[in-house]
Order: structure tokens, then C-alpha cells, then sequence
């Protein structure tokens, strides 16, 4: 979804932290802030060897949506650039990159912030991670 | 026929990516969860589960009829 | 400067963003975030056609350092990297990269926003803008 | 003779990248600052200037000589 200053994408294939840059760069901007989130090897004291993403595609997009359209209502955001990876992830990859543009940079990081924060608590992708001795689905079980 | 989505732990425990209700159908959100705690009682092991109708999150009292979009959503762990 | 987890640098050519994320990355971090600053082509209503940074390179260095030190010190920063540019920057071009890992992304937000709040203070570094009708030090004059 | 760094708007007021005091040595930085103001007045027009002694931020009372690395550091605008 490509729209109105606002790029979001879920995709399979590895990341572009110049992608995502080069989407937010505007001549009006003083600063950007990136996100990058990667693979842990480690988690729990467990030795993670690699994620699996699920996405409910068209709800997550739809999510992520909203959550960058607060940040220009809340930030006065320029422009956000939002990637996450979907399927088999190895470690060190990444999973996850936000880019945000603003005049101000306090705004970048409020918002980038802002947008992780969100993500991890309302949009619709679940992490399944692969130990060397089993699989489980983050966050499900109490 | 009302069709549910199945995501992350609600498909392993209902094996599918699809289950179907063909019988008194819940009419609320409410009613499917109940609907579904009864006839895959694991669901009461998991950390609280929402539902999506139309792809947004749904409240108990949204109605639901068989021609919305629902989707059983555990909690997320994107990022 | 490249020493214990801490990499600076002032460079006089186009910095990449790719070479601080690839220094910072590191497999028992969550989060990396980064601040990249760019050159605006507007400011306080005049067009900017470009601008030049002179440094007082050893001190900016080892100030640069110190801030590190005590991202390190405050938010248990993992790694960080900070390149400075320095001479002629053009419009769009990118005057300062900064980005640290850490095992929790809040803390790697605080101390992004922190070495670029410090940087602005305290690191002898000086920006001559050109205008299209002349040129001025930034900040120079009350 | 005690040579003094000057960058940015130091720089164009004095139109050297170091100046020298040949006599009168002021003995601490303050000195210093009275010796400039006196010599280019222009700095009084400036927003406030630092004096870095070995590449620190020094205090009015910080003691300087001739073997000391001394510079004036007006407002920064990095970033």
C-alpha cells in the first residue's frame, strides 16, 4: 500500500533500509528516524535458530494504515515508510524496518516509537520461533 | 455456513486455516467465542484471543452473520 | 575513532547508512534505531543551496566520544556508530548518521535521540549555510 | 608566544586560523576572553563563544600557557 505519503509493505523477501529511506526523504525534513528490527539468537535463554512470520495480510496493512495516518495527526509526521518481513526469517535478518519523516526530529522519534510500539500490540502477524529443540508461537500461552 | 479464520496458534489448534460453523450460528462476537471455547477447549489455555470482523477488531456485542469476514486473532508478535 | 563498541567518524564523503547499521548490529539485539540528518533546502524562509561543515576534528572526536560513553553508561547502549560530514554538503545530501544497538528498543530510542540532542550542544562542529543572496554561520548571532 | 585556534565565526572575524598574543599573556581563560573582546570587538556581537584548553571545555578560571592547545569555539551547529 503505497498511498499519500504512507508506504506499507509486507514482504518475503529480505528488507532495504535504503528503500525504506529513500521513500521519507523530502527536502522540507531535518531529520528521519529508522527502526530496524532484527532476529534475536537468543531468547529466554534459548538458542533461536529462526522465525516464522504469519500475517493476516489485508487486516495488517489495513492496521498499519491507521497507525501511521495517528502519527501524522499526532506527530505531524511527513512521511512513514513501513516494511515487515512475512514466512521463514534467519537470524540477524530483518524483521521489521519504520522510517519516519518530520520537520522536527523530536516528532521522527515519537513517531517511530510510536509505530513500533503499536505494531507489536495490535497488528494482525504472529512469530512462530524455531529453537534448536522445538517451535513455539510467541506471546500465545501465559 | 459461517466461516472463521484460523492465524498462528488458533490454526494449530483447529488444524485448519478455515473452520466452519453450519449450525445455530453465534449471532455476536460473544456467542463465537463461546462457540469456540466449547468445541476446542484449548482455547482456554491460550492468552486472550480477539476477533476480527471485517478485518477490525471486534467488540462482544458486534454482530456477526455469514457474510462478514472473521478472523480468530491470538495475540500478536509482530516486529 | 573505532574502539569498544563505539565507532565515530567525520568524514569529508557521502556517509552510509549501511555501513552504521552493519557496525551496530549485533545477534543479542532487539532493536536498532537510527537518526539520519539531512540538509534542508529552506530555512527560516530563504532558499539553502548548500553548506559547509568546518570541524575542530581531534576535540568534535573526542567529545563525540564522551557522548558515547555515556550512552553506554545511561541506556547500556550495545554499539553505536556516528559519522559526522564535514565541507561541502549539497542539498538532500546527509550531514550525520546515528545509530545504536540495544537488547531493548526503548533504551535504543533514548540514546539515539540523545547523542543527536548532545551532538547539537556541545560538539565543536560549525555550519556555514549558503543562501542564494549569501552565506552565514548557523546559531553564530544572538 | 601563545597561539590561539579560531573556527567558524572566530575564523572570519580574525581572518586567521590561529592568532598569537606576544605579550601580556593572559593567565587563565577568562584573561583570555577580555584579551579577544578587546583586540576584535565583533565577538561582542556574537551569541557566546567557548574557550576549549586540550581539546576540553574550560571554565573562566582554568589556568592557560604557551603550551597548551587553545581554541575559541563559538556556538555549534552541527548535526
Amino acid at each position: 500500500m503505497v498511498d499519500n505519503n504512507i508506504d506499507i509493505q509486507i514482504l518475503g523477501d529480505n528488507l532495504s533500509i535504503d528503500t525504506c529511506y529513500q521513500y521519507v526523504i523530502d527536502e522540507t525534513c531535518g531529520g528521519i528516524v529508522l527502526f530496524v528490527g532484527t532476529v534475536r539468537n537468543h531468547n529466554k535463554g534459548k538458542d533461536v535458530t529462526h522465525l516464522d512470520f504469519e500475517t493476516y495480510e489485508s487486516m495488517a496493512i489495513k492496521e498499519l494504515s491507521k497507525i501511521a495516518d495517528e502519527c501524522v495527526e499526532k506527530f505531524q509526521s511527513k512521511k512513514l515508510s513501513i516494511h515487515h518481513r512475512k514466512g521463514h526469517v534467519g537470524i540477524k535478518d530483518i524483521a521489521v524496518i519504520i522510517a519516519v519523516s518530520s520537520i522536527h526530529r523530536k516528532k521522527a522519534f515519537l513517531a517511530c516509537e510510536y509505530v513500533i510500539d503499536q505494531l507489536k500490540e495490535r497488528v494482525p502477524i504472529w512469530k512462530k520461533e524455531f529453537l534448536t529443540d522445538g517451535s513455539y508461537w510467541v506471546n500465545a500461552r501465559p | 455456513m459461517m466461516k472463521i479464520r484460523c492465524f498462528g496458534i488458533a490454526k494449530d489448534i483447529t488444524s485448519q486455516a478455515f473452520i466452519t460453523i453450519d449450525e445455530q450460528l453465534p449471532s455476536n462476537v460473544e456467542g463465537l467465542k463461546l462457540w469456540l471455547e466449547k468445541n476446542y477447549p484449548q482455547f482456554k489455555s491460550l492468552n486472550k484471543c480477539m476477533i476480527a470482523v471485517n478485518q477490525e477488531y471486534a467488540d462482544d456485542n458486534t454482530p456477526i452473520s455469514t457474510s462478514d469476514e472473521i478472523a480468530i486473532i491470538p495475540p500478536v508478535s509482530g516486529g
